[in-house]
């Protein structure tokens, strides 16, 4: 198979030293096995993602992925923009099916953007990688490529919100999403059936304005994985992952529980079946350290 | 009948008879029992082959009269379809062999059952004739519409397009009823967006077009006599010259009153003339035809609240316990008024259901948002006026809080209110309680002045019975256009609470069944139920007392006196229920294919055992359209009831005449059971009263129980489902059981 | 079939559920010829899977067994079942139809003694029930089947099932060499009457009608009650067969909304208004139903049908689209999230069984209709000129309860009459 | 009150309504609503609004301005779509709540306190900055956001957290020297510039 080429979109968690880096390590792990080019896009902004509002307004808001796009045009026009943050994709693919959808705005967006010395058309695709694992490699594509199949590890996979709403991924619905079950066990490991939280909400951004209250959000998404079984939680997002894995000393204080559930990306998932060493796969950025996975890298 | 009468008794052997029961007994029986002319086993009498011996002895032997004894008269009934002549059926499959176990023990008692179904099938068959159809018939081409509205004139075009003659008789000078009163109308077509043109210019266009429409204007009904295929009609005008028509079928689209607001005085209106009524606000927009609407003294309306449901779905007094259907739809098409107009004007429809159904309604409710009609769900207390503008007091019922909000303009979403002539039972009931010495009821209903709509000379009062709140509606779901008088079809407001839209479907449909009801009566067939049906009541007048039972108790009002106080029967009135057979305590009515004897000789046929061999015998009258069919189902379920039951299913239970209980237990029976269906208000009778009159018949068989010192629980009536597969089977045990438990009759002999 | 006898005089009904029997024996009893095709191996449509009608509570049962014997005395209308439209060219008062039938593998040998039924082992879900219960490969479609005659199911060709159920029957009435028909006729008019469907109701996520056992449909829940249903009218849950006695009524589950119908569907809100009767018929004071609504739409006349179900104190109303449902794991119970909103109350509540009132859905096959006709956005033919010849009839035509369906059925059926008269010379 | 209040009031007099429609994002959709609750029952929050989505809109449509643009309820949005997936009249009802809440706070209206307002100014104005999101920034802000002194509990309580972040290299220090940026500030800058000038247009513009 070709080397695929997309035109991509790291985001600002996924920087060196921000909270989802280990998420990039394994990203680019990933790649490397399913021969995959990612070609970041020249001086990308922040996307404001969905806390952005109080402070920028609607056209402001939408400028700043209208830029991303436009860069994206000028640099690698033909491709696919590809982000591996969830709350990244949707800013973007929301920019885009907006300015799509109304002339006006485009007009208008296309006037703040001169001011900037930019142009946009919107017309590349806005995806995320999962979506790219899904559509343009297939679960058999993708397990061909599994050296060391993940057996005996049970995983809760916990899609979130964003990856899935508004947009979600074809062909899957908005409540019992299983894209991510059938990636976990076409890595070899065992998924959770019926996991209650799948699709439940972790507070997102409000985890640093409200924590109590999305401590309760957490708690539960927690208590469902361990209730299934799970060894481990996986998830596309990376705020998903911060909020689920890195709060759980503050709720065990809270709600005296005993959590000290794994929360690792599908990437990382990916990483070790694919015959990635844990440092390759990011392990080494877990709070909560993925035992299991740990052992079948280190195999 | 002039033919001499020849029975074929056919005997089938197929799914399983032949093994179950000893058929040559049975064909012995038919012809030494029965006396059948002709009988003949056959092995698969429902294939070709069986099917053609009973074809060639019609052809070749003269058999007239024809007796199936093969599976239930529910079953196979296109193979044993003989044209010409009387028909009857043993039901030895479903009535035999799969409700009994196929044991030793039960061997006899099946084979018992199975004989008297072979004597009763024969004898049945022995005492019908092959209805030869009414000589009497006319075919009159040509309907009578009464009303010129909308429903009324589309009833018309419609039925011209068929190729039909129409008059229609207007009260008003004018055609086109409350539609033409109204600016624009709710939309038809997708996308259901916009109020669209009323269509009652191009409509009356084409009565006026149309060479086969008569329009009389100014007019009403004085005079409606006959029946279908020669109604005779008396048109007569303001002036009070009369014309006189035939027509064959009429259709009634009378249209409905505007409710009297002025019973809203809490609403405002009366005391205000900012406060108006749908029917009103259509009649400013119409006088400002797409200007800015202006209230009476002329300013300009810059805010304006609906009212929904005023007056209506409610049970204070004086207003409507319904639901008019079309207020809500209305509403929002008039508050598309304004805003088309001037998208600033304050548009506020307050309402507590909205209902919008159907493809269309959503989207006009979209549309109506789209455009900036507010909805508030709220309850209305009261309307008042402040100043120059009006104060709707409300409880905003999402918002959980007492409310108000000042309007230039109130619009009070009232009800219709059918115009459907006079409440003939209503009247009935009056003369009654007068006649008991009883204080008449008081109405609560809302009063519409009554003045008849059809003045029909029918016995039973001048217009067409009402079902409930005034209107005509049919009493059944699936049969939407029944009423109860034939040949006269209700149609639009007058029947149901509707809108435009509907009242086209309704009126198109009203215009079929015109139509159909033309057609069958110059060919003399019965409408529905029975459709098809050739026969009618004959009547002995000789031995009639004149006790006027079966005048009073006909559900379709078919029977009028003569000059003589005789009943006259108008047969194509008549819808062959039997009702009045089951009236006449003189036994002088009966039908060709029906009669006190092809249900009495049939029951007196059975073969009753002496007491000592302790075989009783249930009679069971059983409804052929719900309880005999449950009674069939049961055995497809193999469901088990008595072996000493003989089952006769009826037209309906209103026929049963006395005679057959009091003959049954004097020839011996051991018990009755009577299963009609559902009574009361929601009754499931298609001939309307008949399980409640046999009800009320059999609360005096007690008499005859009396007087034959028998036990008044030999005699049972239900009500059965055509559901009731369980049920049905175990009410004729509970006889059986109730005989065990009090012992045989003395009767036998 | 090669005996079909049909003119442009001829009107050609598709679809025998109420509307299309309506339509096709209110003709036929104006002495028209009529064809009536069904897609299934007999006639009677949705209304025979129901229990009861609301407002009257009477059995739908009833009305078919009376349309039946209209149909079985009526020489005028050809009946022809598991026949389907695959073509139709030509113009209003001539059209050419291509009907094509599939095989039954049973002829009008049968006399429905049942005898293949009892050999056959094969068993299948059954369509009569929504899959609530079985049927074996050989069956008669329900106990009110018209044509009363049995099927083999096509899967059971081939297999050993088939010979022992053609060695079982006596009348030679079984015949496995069966083919597809294709014939082609001339009518005048058409009356199209192919009903609705279910929304089907695993779409509807939220609700977890695909997760959770004790969320059924509406539909679902008339079997449930019906005597001839897989419970024989017990009301038993799905999860673990007891007896449910707290019922939640889901309106607008699938309708009135741009993620599904964006249509209302009508009949949703009294067939559950009437649903929770039979709750109240079954237990009594036990018997506890709540519904969820947006707008109750009780429409006309039968508004105090609503008004009585409201003044039962064991019936609550709350004004609320459920958000969502979860199940209670232990003992199965569905919960429903959610607001009332009337006032802003949150709720949780449990209930024994969930019945989604889903919409209803027009069997108009909007892509492969085989002639063009309007039809609009969702999805029912639309009144047109442009229409020719082709009249809707029932839930074709609109989303429509039982009375107008049939109200509609008789009006299509005077506009194809109006055709058929005119090409006879009748003029009009 | 601010004058952009004052402005706004005296424009559309007692039309929140149409206020909406004009100033707020996707405001022309509130119109849509018939009142289901499905958005309301659908939020992970929702125990903690006030008043809840479809009840807000009723609100403006009952013009009840102050209570609506005052209220603490938009913010407590977590941006999970879960209305707006559900909403059968499919109103962007996250995106309207932003935008009330935005409008609330443009207006000056906004609760003062209200700590996702606080949040998410704070988050705007370091995104932009240098046009990329600062963690450590940010967090230390937001610990702050309150005060000092309630920042110095927050932090201590935060402190374990921050320090697996730091551990795990997910979090750097060097964040605090400038860290992640765009080159082209001046260009995003002049960009963002220009849309708020746009938008602030549009909504004059706006007429019904």
């Amino acid at each position: 198979m070709s080397k695929k080429e997309y035109s991509f979109y790291p985001g600002c968690s996924s920087q060196k030293g921000a909270s989802a880096s280990n998420y990039q390590v394994s990203v680019d792990s990933m790649c490397d096995v399913l021969d995959i080019k990612l070609n970041e896009i020249p001086d990308w902004n922040c996307c404001s993602a969905s806390i952005g509002y109080a402070g920028g307004g609607v056209l402001p808001r939408l400028a700043l992925s209208a830029r991303n796009m436009a860069l994206s045009e000028q640099a690698h026009g033909d491709q696919d923009i590809v982000a591996t943050c969830a709350a990244c994709w949707l800013a973007t693919r929301e920019t885009k099916e907006r300015l799509l959808h109304d002339e006006a705005l485009m007009k208008d967006t296309n006037e703040a953007l001169a001011a900037g010395g930019l142009k946009v058309e919107a017309k590349q695709n806005v995806r995320h990688m999962v979506e790219v694992l899904i559509e343009d490699f297939g679960y058999d594509g993708l397990a061909k490529n599994v050296k060391k199949p993940l057996d005996g590890i049970k995983i809760a996979g916990y899609v979130g919100c964003q990856t899935n709403r508004p947009f979600g991924i074809a062909g899957e619905s908005f409540e019992n999403p299983k894209y991510l079950d059938k990636l976990i066990e076409t890595m070899g490991a065992e998924p959770v059936e019926n996991y209650d939280k799948k699709v439940s909400c972790c507070g997102g951004a409000l985890i640093f304005s409200e924590p109590e209250k999305s401590h309760a959000l957490i708690k539960d998404i927690i208590e469902a994985a361990y209730d299934g079984g799970a060894d481990m939680i996986v998830t596309p997002c990376p705020v998903c992952q911060l909020n689920v894995e890195a709060y759980q000393d503050q709720i065990n204080a809270k709600y005296k529980t005993k959590f000290n559930m794994p929360v690792v990306y599908y990437s990382q998932l990916m990483s070790v079946a694919y015959g990635k060493s844990g440092k390759e796969a990011g392990l080494d950025g877990q709070v909560i350290a993925a035992r299991k996975l740990e052992e079948i890298a280190g195999k | 009948m002039a033919d001499e009468i020849k029975i074929g008794a056919y005997i089938c052997q197929g799914c399983g008879i032949g093994d179950r029961v000893d058929t040559a007994q049975l064909a012995q029986v038919a012809q030494r029992d029965a006396k059948a002319s002709i009988v003949r086993e056959h092995a698969f009498l429902c294939n070709a082959e069986g099917v053609k011996m009973i074809q060639d002895d019609i052809d070749n032997e003269g058999v007239n009269r024809v007796a199936i004894c093969a599976c239930s008269r529910r079953a196979k009934t296109e193979a044993f379809n003989f044209e010409g002549v009387a028909i009857t059926r043993g039901n030895l499959r479903e009535g035999v062999i799969w409700i009994r176990p196929d044991t030793d023990e039960a061997r006899e008692t099946t084979q018992d059952m199975a004989d008297d179904y072979v004597r009763m099938a024969v004898t049945e068959a022995k005492y019908m004739t092959p209805p030869k159809g009414d000589d009497n018939t006319k075919y009159t081409p040509k309907v009578l519409i009464v009303g010129g509205g909308v429903s009324g004139m589309t009833a018309a075009v419609e039925a011209a397009k068929a190729g039909y003659q129409c008059t229609i008789v207007e009260k008003s000078g004018a055609l086109g009823g409350a539609a033409a009163k109204a600016w624009k109308r709710i939309p038809q077509h997708a996308p259901y967006a916009d109020p669209e043109d009323t269509g009652v210019a191009e409509l009356i266009k084409a009565v006026e077009e149309s060479d086969k429409i008569t329009v009389h204007l100014n007019s009403h009904l004085t005079k409606t006599s006959g029946a279908p295929g020669r109604f005779s009609a008396d048109i007569t005008t303001e002036s009070g010259s009369t014309t006189t028509e035939n027509f064959g079928a009429i259709v009634q689209a009378s249209g409905y009153f505007e409710y009297d607001a002025r019973q809203l005085p809490e609403l405002g209106y009366g005391k205000s003339a900012n406060v108006v009524t749908q029917a009103e606000l259509d009649a400013m927009a119409k006088e400002a035809d797409g200007g800015p609407i202006k209230t009476k003294d002329g300013k300009e309306v810059n805010s304006v609240a609906f009212i929904q449901c005023a007056g209506q779905r409610s049970e204070k007094e004086g207003h409507l316990p319904y639901c008019s259907g079309h207020c809500c739809l209305t509403s929002i098409k008039q508050a598309m008024y304004f805003k088309d107009q001037n998208p600033d004007i304050d548009t506020n429809v307050i309402y507590t259901d909205l209902r919008t159904p159907g493809a269309g309604g959503e989207d006009f409710y979209r549309s109506g948002q789209q455009k900036g009609i507010t909805f508030t769900k709220g309850a209305v207390s009261e309307v008042v006026a402040s100043g120059d503008a009006l104060e709707v007091k409300f409880k905003d019922l999402i918002l959980d809080e007492d409310t108000s909000e000042k309007v230039d303009l109130v619009v009070l979403a009232t009800g219709q209110v059918p115009n459907s002539g006079v409440d003939i039972e209503a009247m009935a009931a009056v003369v009654e309680g007068e006649e008991d010495g009883a204080e008449p009821e008081e109405p609560t209903a809302v009063q519409v002045p009554v003045e008849s709509i059809l003045n029909l000379t029918y016995r039973q009062g001048p217009d067409v019975p009402h079902l409930k709140y005034g209107f005509n509606d049919s009493h059944f779901i699936c049969f939407p256009y029944e009423t109860r008088r034939t040949g006269i079809y209700t149609t639009g407001p007058v029947r149901r609470p509707m809108d435009m839209q509907q009242a086209i479907e309704d009126a198109t449909g009203a215009a079929m069944k015109a139509i159909q009801a033309i057609e069958n009566a110059a060919k003399g067939r019965a409408a529905h139920p029975r459709s098809g049906d050739l026969s009618f009541p004959s009547f002995r007048r000789e031995g009639c007392t004149q006790c006027k039972r079966c005048t009073v108790e006909c559900p379709f009002g078919a029977i009028d006196e003569d000059e003589e106080r005789y009943p006259q029967f108008n047969e194509e009135r008549c819808r062959r229920c039997g009702t009045c057979m089951g009236a006449c305590p003189v036994r002088v009515i009966s039908f060709e294919n029906y009669s006190v004897d092809s249900v009495g000789q049939q029951l007196k046929i059975v073969d009753i055992p002496d007491e000592f061999e302790e075989k009783p015998r249930i009679l069971a009258l059983a409804c052929e359209n719900d309880a005999y069919p449950a009674l069939d189902m049961a055995a497809m379920n193999k469901v088990e009831y008595s072996a000493f039951v003989r089952v006769i299913p009826v037209r309906c239970l209103g026929s049963v005449n006395l005679i057959w209980i009091t003959d049954a237990l004097n020839s011996g029976y051991d018990g009755v059971v009577m299963m009609g269906c559902q009574k009361g208000e929601n009754y499931q009778c298609h001939f309307v009263r008949g399980s409640e009159i046999a009800h009320v018949r059999m609360s005096k068989v007690d008499d005859t129980l009396q007087s034959l010192s028998l036990e008044p629980e030999r005699v049972s009536v239900h009500e059965v489902a055509i559901t009731d597969i369980e049920r049905a089977p175990a009410l004729i045990n509970e006889m059986a059981e109730t005989i065990e438990k009090i012992g045989m009759s003395p009767f036998k002999f | 079939m090669a005996d079909i006898i049909a003119t442009n005089e001829t009107i050609l009904v598709v679809g025998g559920g109420i509307s299309g029997m309506t339509a096709a024996i209110e003709a036929a009893e104006c002495g028209k010829q009529v064809i009536l095709i069904e897609k299934g191996p007999s006639v009677g449509g949705r209304v025979s899977q129901l229990y009861k009608y609301f407002p009257k509570l009477c059995h739908p049962t009833c009305g078919l067994e009376i349309n039946l014997r209209r149909l079985k005395g009526n020489k005028n209308v050809r009946l022809l079942t598991m026949t389907e439209v695959s073509e139709v060219s030509g113009e209003a008062g001539n059209y050419s139809v291509t009907l094509k039938t599939t095989p039954r593998y049973v002829n009008e040998n049968c006399t429905a003694c049942g005898a293949c039924s009892e050999v056959v082992d094969a068993e299948f879900d059954d369509a009569y029930n929504y899959g609530l219960g079985k049927r074996k490969g050989a069956y008669l479609p329900n106990k009110m089947a018209y044509p009363q005659r049995y099927v083999l199911d096509p899967q059971i060709i081939g297999t050993p099932d088939a010979t022992k159920a053609k060695e079982a029957c006596k009348y030679d009435a079984i015949d496995l060499e069966m083919q597809e028909e294709s014939n082609t006729i001339t009518v005048g008019a058409i009356i199209w009457a192919t009903g609705w469907q279910p929304y089907d109701a695993n779409k509807i996520q939220p609700y977890g009608y695909d997760r959770i056992a004790n969320v059924i449909t509406s539909v679902e829940f008339e079997r449930l009650m019906d005597p001839h249903g897989p419970t024989g009218g017990k009301l038993l849950r799905p999860s673990d067969g007891k007896e449910a006695k707290d019922i939640a009524f889901i309106q607008c589950a699938g309708s009135r909304d741009r993620n599904y119908l964006k249509h209302c569907s009508r009949i949703c809100c009294m067939a559950s208004l009437k649903q929770t009767t039979y709750v109240r018929e079954r237990y009594a004071d036990e018997g506890k139903a709540t519904v969820y609504y947006i707008d109750i739409r009780a429409i006309d006349r039968i508004d105090d049908f609503y008004q009585k179900v409201k003044a039962d104190e064991n019936v609550t109303f709350i004004k609320s689209k459920v958000a969502r449902i979860d199940e209670d794991k232990a003992s199965g119970n569905p919960i429903l999230h959610g607001v009332n909103t009337e006032g802003y109350h949150r709720y949780a509540n449990q209930h024994d069984l969930v019945v989604l009132a889903v919409g209803m859905e027009p069997s108009v096959a909007q892509d492969e209709f085989p002639v063009k006709v309007t039809i609009n956005e969702e999805g029912f033919i639309e009144q047109d000129e442009a229409n020719g010849a082709i009249f809707a009839a029932g839930c074709s035509a609109d989303a429509l309860d039982v009375n107008r369906a049939v109200q509609n059925a008789t009006a299509s059926a005077l506009r194809a009459i109006q055709v058929v008269n005119r090409a006879a010379g009748m003029e009009g | 009150m601010s004058t952009m209040n004052q402005a706004k009031v005296e424009k559309y007099r007692n039309d929140f309504l149409k206020e909406v429609t004009a100033n707020v994002e996707e405001g022309e959709w509130v119109k849509m609503c018939m009142q289901c609750g499905v958005c309301a029952g659908s939020c992970p929050f929702g125990p903690y609004w006030e008043h809840p989505p479809q009840e807000i809109f009723m609100m403006i449509r009952a013009g009840k301005r102050e209570e609506v643009l005052t209220s603490t309820s938009m913010w407590m949005c977590t941006s999970c779509y879960n209305c707006i997936a559900r909403c059968p009249r499919e109103l962007p009802i996250t995106h309207i709540m932003h935008g009330l809440a935005h409008y609330a706070d443009r207006l000056g209206l906004a609760p003062k306190n209200q700590p996702t307002r606080k949040f998410a100014n704070l988050f705007w104005n370091n995104l932009t900055k240098k046009g990329r999101a600062n963690e450590l920034k940010l967090g230390i802000a937001l610990y702050f956001m309150n005060g000092f002194i309630e920042g110095i509990k927050t932090a201590l309580k935060m402190q374990k957290m921050g320090l697996n972040m730091f551990k795990t290299k997910r979090l750097s220090p060097m964040e605090l020297l400038g860290g992640h940026g765009i080159k082209d500030t001046g260009g995003l800058h002049a960009i963002l510039k220009k849309a708020r000038e746009i938008e602030l247009a549009n909504a004059e513009k706006f007429n019904g």
